[in-house]
């Protein structure tokens, strides 16, 4: 865990309210692991005063670049994506817990490996793509990636150029299938060909995905959000119902959980 | 100008802490979470999140809430309990050779005494906060607000232990002086003050609370003004060192409570914003002390008094 | 969606004002200071400055510093006495066809009587505004500390007239909404709230207070969710229209207040960073009530409580 | 008076923590006389809150130009002044009472006037002078510039260059006479030939100027400094003390007050 200023490299706009950040961070880069996560902050002011929690979609080890997509959901967020390149930002991370490999979880090698992606969900979901294709023994990735509309799906190429198989669902039908991605996400599971589901989106879909993955036997990882204070598990500030009763800390135990651990009902009242 | 190391430490009662910057409850853990990022032995002391009696989930999220230069929070007291606080993690934050402070909260006198007596027990910790100032429990402000009520528990507590005592006070009251002398005068070795404004925040396109508590804690840079105001006030009526806390972002901030009274001073929600604050506000004391020829940091507490 | 002009017009007592913006008493002046940029006809209603019953020359300077997200106020009541005000300011601002609502100081309930019966004389407010929590004179939040004495100078001011009546309560106390229900059974027809947090600042490099009076009274965003907290518990006990006030930038931080249970908002701080804060925000009630497709303001008062 | 958003057109460090920025602001441009200042705030962040009050140093009434020298007093100005060229300010304005031009004072038509300039006090200044020379009947303009040493004598060509004379002082000698700029005022006053003194910069200074001033019974007109709200006379928050007791605001009343308005014992005091 690192706390460093770094200069901002760019930033594009991709999607109406979404900008790619390339950030020039080497240590964090190094260091990230797919599903882990940059608690970012403007240097100097108090407006906003917290820092913000988001996703590596991209680290490039060698050139010592983070590629995050940022969507303006907010104030806070409204005020990182209007800064210029060449603006300082304050980076603590890598911090949480990143995605289980497929080769640490017990669900058949010879398997596809299921990605469903929904809005900037998208971001550690690249990540994690990306940390796939350079293992030894690189599994069959099926990737799946919903939105309202084309506009939103947000950096698709990127997950698209690192799947073996992709697939695009649209609610209004500009792109893809008409309808939600957890339809797509159906038949893939009917296949019976999976070994492992990760998601990352609305806590809807992803309650969605985690219901459909456990009914279909299959291991089911996701990524979740919650507000945050500190980051590092200190505060207790990003609490999210536990299964069991009691609550997790997205910022530590997270924010990759298994489905299993996490109380959907809780998280769905909120 | 003098370059000779400045005398910052802080007496609290028996205690002598090695300089006035510790981290504030509830906003650094147990120590450990910061511990590969922090120089812990550095701080003057590292006062941990609150500890009750039985372990407690805490409050359904949202739990947190930016507010302008500010946050609400209400985490409701989530902690695993005294036993395994000490039994889990002091060990472990010991031995990093930093004083540690526990804080400790309850619903009735007898909490606290049981409390007191588990971590005098234990060994590790050099000093206990009374939290008589949680406004995001149920009753949790019940002792803060009543000098009747905070004399009874400083008076229980007192009996039991002859480790150092703080108490812990809220702002939210009319007149913060009255609770002070109430606390002193009932043994409290020390002040801390203060714990976080009562506020809230309502989601405007949900047209509910933001937090799953309905009302929160209000701290950060936002409160500064009021824990100085606060500060001021209780350095006019009582004679035991003042913890200040409020708000505290860097040097400056820690200065203006040390010339308002403050003997110590506790770096809370500039945890989350810079994890290093603690000892970056330590290094710029000892700055400060060093170019205005200030031998001992004692010089300038509640110096803004003239 | 409907588009048809919904009705933002509020009843305080026996008064209907046209929208619910109005602005907060020292932090616009008498109207005139704002007239060639703001369109003051269309704000819902001018508080102007505290009135006394004598001139008054105000605290010595600096008055104003300002802090994280706010600022420290320490004027003083500075102000020309009501006979002044209701000759040389008065008729002017009533030629602009806004309700015109005095906001009243005084040192004992005779004072407060008194200035009641100038202002009523006048014909030219359409109510009164009893500020008993004003932080900057000496025992200038006496009242606004205590119930009974609350109750005893809203029962006297009530007594000697008819034009609606507001109480402006402090947010320094413990209970709020127990000096709340004091001023309405003794008559208040509206509450007004929160005046500012008792604060203060130090300059560090002076090494003293840095407002001459030492303390003053914070406000701006920093105290908006102490704000909204108070007149969501007031909310919950009493009967009458609540004026939120603390930190209304823009019209969210409106609509946050009016989902908490306020009637109608005013206007402080946010004058100074916008002069056009106040139509702004009115502007922005009336986009938000159309695309929600709310005919009534009145609907989404209170709407948080659930 | 205008609340307008405007371009920060460019922004120039011209001495350690003293920048000149130029901005867009046509019509406050038009309307500004000598004296008068803007009020100016960086929009949508609340760091800082308030507006910050600054001399407008040029107009430039032709291109609609403002040209004001800021110097990095504080958190805010060090916000104010770290702006990028193409960046927002917001400014209200123009503010205040102007200076009164020479020939509405009554002092005898043919002597001079006294420019006594201090650190960024200069600004006003420069705006007065330049007005000045625009006059049917120009004045013969004698302007005195005092710093602490040779950098602080910022934009000191731009009231040389419209000034019949022009003379400086630094208090280590690094520029002009070695010493303050009220023992170059005592020369100047002791001619006997001076209609007028303007004066602008650190209390201490202004209230020696004022008193010299008095002392050879020359009109004397000083351009004030107090913490400001809301800068359009509403607040009282800007109060500096009278002569006969009370306060003057120095956003509406002044800045610029004839020196037998205001109490100087009041202002050294505080
Ligand atoms: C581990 C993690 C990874 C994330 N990765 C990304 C990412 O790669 N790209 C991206 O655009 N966003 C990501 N987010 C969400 C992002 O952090 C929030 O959108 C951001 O914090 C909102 O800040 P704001 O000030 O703009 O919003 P606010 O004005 O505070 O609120 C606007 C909206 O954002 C939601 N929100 C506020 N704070 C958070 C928070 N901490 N977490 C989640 N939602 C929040 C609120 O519920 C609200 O609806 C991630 C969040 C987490 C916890
Ligand atoms: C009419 C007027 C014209 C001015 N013209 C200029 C100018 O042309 N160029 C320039 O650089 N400065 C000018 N100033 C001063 C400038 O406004 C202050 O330096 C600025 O407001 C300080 O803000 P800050 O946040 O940086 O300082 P802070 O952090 O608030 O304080 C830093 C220092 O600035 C002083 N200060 C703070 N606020 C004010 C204030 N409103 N007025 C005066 N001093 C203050 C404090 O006493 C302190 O010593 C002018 C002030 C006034 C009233
Ligand atoms: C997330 C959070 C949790 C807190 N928990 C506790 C606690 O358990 N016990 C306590 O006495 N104070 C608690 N506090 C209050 C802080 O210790 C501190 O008094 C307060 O936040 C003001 O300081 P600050 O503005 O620097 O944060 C908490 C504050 C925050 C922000
Ligand atoms: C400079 C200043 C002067 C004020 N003077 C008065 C006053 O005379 N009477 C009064 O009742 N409130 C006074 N107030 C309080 C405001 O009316 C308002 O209640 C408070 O500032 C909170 O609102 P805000 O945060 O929007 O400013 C004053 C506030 C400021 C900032
Ligand atoms: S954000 Fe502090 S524990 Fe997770
Ligand atoms: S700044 Fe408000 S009256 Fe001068």
């Amino acid at each position: 865990m690192l706390s460093t200023e770094c200069e901002l490299l760019s930033n594009q706009l991709v999607a109406p309210d979404h900008y790619v950040m390339q950030i020039l961070a080497p240590e964090i880069a190094r260091a990230s692991l797919p599903g882990q996560f940059v608690h970012l902050r403007i240097p100097r002011t108090m407006d906003p005063l917290l820092r913000r929690p988001l996703s590596v979609m991209l680290a490039d080890k060698v050139h010592g670049h983070l590629r995050l997509l940022v969507r303006a959901a907010g104030r806070g967020t409204e005020i990182i994506v209007a800064l210029p390149s060449g603006a300082s930002v304050d980076l603590l991370g890598p911090l949480g817990s990143p995605f289980p490999m497929p080769d640490e979880i017990d669900g058949g090698s010879d398997k596809d490996v299921l990605l469903v992606a929904g809005g900037v969900g998208v971001a550690p979901l690249v990540c994690l793509a990306d940390a796939m294709r350079s293992l030894d023994d690189t599994p069959y990735i099926r990737s799946m990636f919903g939105a309202s509309t084309e506009d939103m799906l947000v950096c698709w190429t990127e997950l698209a150029a690192r799947s073996d198989e992709f697939s695009v669902a649209t609610e209004d039908g500009s792109a893809g299938e008409e309808g939600l991605i957890t339809e797509v996400l159906a038949g893939q599971l009917e296949r019976g060909h999976a070994r492992v589901v990760y998601g990352c989106g609305p806590a809807a879909m992803m309650a969605e995905v985690a219901r459909m993955s456990a009914e279909a036997g299959v291991p089911c990882y996701c990524s979740f959000e919650q507000r945050m204070g500190c980051g590092v598990g200190a505060c207790l500030s990003c609490a999210i119902g536990a299964a069991g009763g009691g609550y997790l800390r997205v910022c530590k135990d997270g924010p990759v959980f298994n489905a299993e651990q996490v109380d959907w009902e809780a998280i769905r009242d909120e | 100008m003098s370059e000779a190391c400045p005398d910052l430490s802080v007496r609290i009662g028996s205690l002598v802490l090695p300089n006035p910057v510790m981290t504030a409850s509830g906003t650094f853990g147990y120590g450990l979470e910061y511990a590969d990022i922090c120089d812990l032995s550095r701080l003057g002391a590292v006062v941990i999140k609150a500890a009750t009696v039985a372990p407690r989930v805490g409050n359904r999220p949202p739990r947190i809430v930016e507010t302008a230069a500010g946050m609400l929070n209400a985490i409701g007291l989530q902690n695993p309990g005294a036993d395994a606080i000490i039994a889990e993690k002091l060990p472990e934050l010991a031995g990093f050779g930093v004083p540690i402070i526990a804080n400790l909260a309850g619903e009735c006198v007898d909490d606290y005494v049981l409390l007191a007596d588990k971590f005098a027990a234990c060994g590790h910790v050099a000093a206990l906060e009374l939290n008589i100032s949680c406004p995001n429990v149920e009753g949790g402000m019940a002792f803060g607000v009543c000098p009747e009520m905070t004399a009874e528990l400083v008076g229980s507590v007192r009996a039991i232990t002859d480790l150092p005592l703080i108490t812990k006070l809220s702002p939210n009251v009319t007149d913060i002086t009255e609770i002070a002398v109430a606390a002193v005068t009932a043994g409290s070795d020390a002040l801390s003050m203060i714990n976080t404004l009562l506020g809230m925040s309502i989601d405007v396109r949900r047209r509910r609370p933001l937090l799953g508590n309905a009302t929160g804690g209000l701290s950060g840079p936002a409160i500064r003004p009021v824990a100085v105001r606060c500060v001021w006030q209780v350095y006019d009526v009582v004679d035991v060192p003042i913890i200040g806390s409020g708000g505290i972002m860097c040097v400056e901030d820690a200065l203006e409570f040390i010339m308002a009274g403050a003997s110590a001073v506790a770096i809370g929600t500039a945890n989350f914003v810079n994890p290093l604050a603690g000892t970056e506000i330590l290094d710029g004391l000892v700055d400060y002390c060093q170019s205005n020829g200030i031998k001992d940091i004692s010089e300038i507490v509640g110096v803004a008094h003239g």
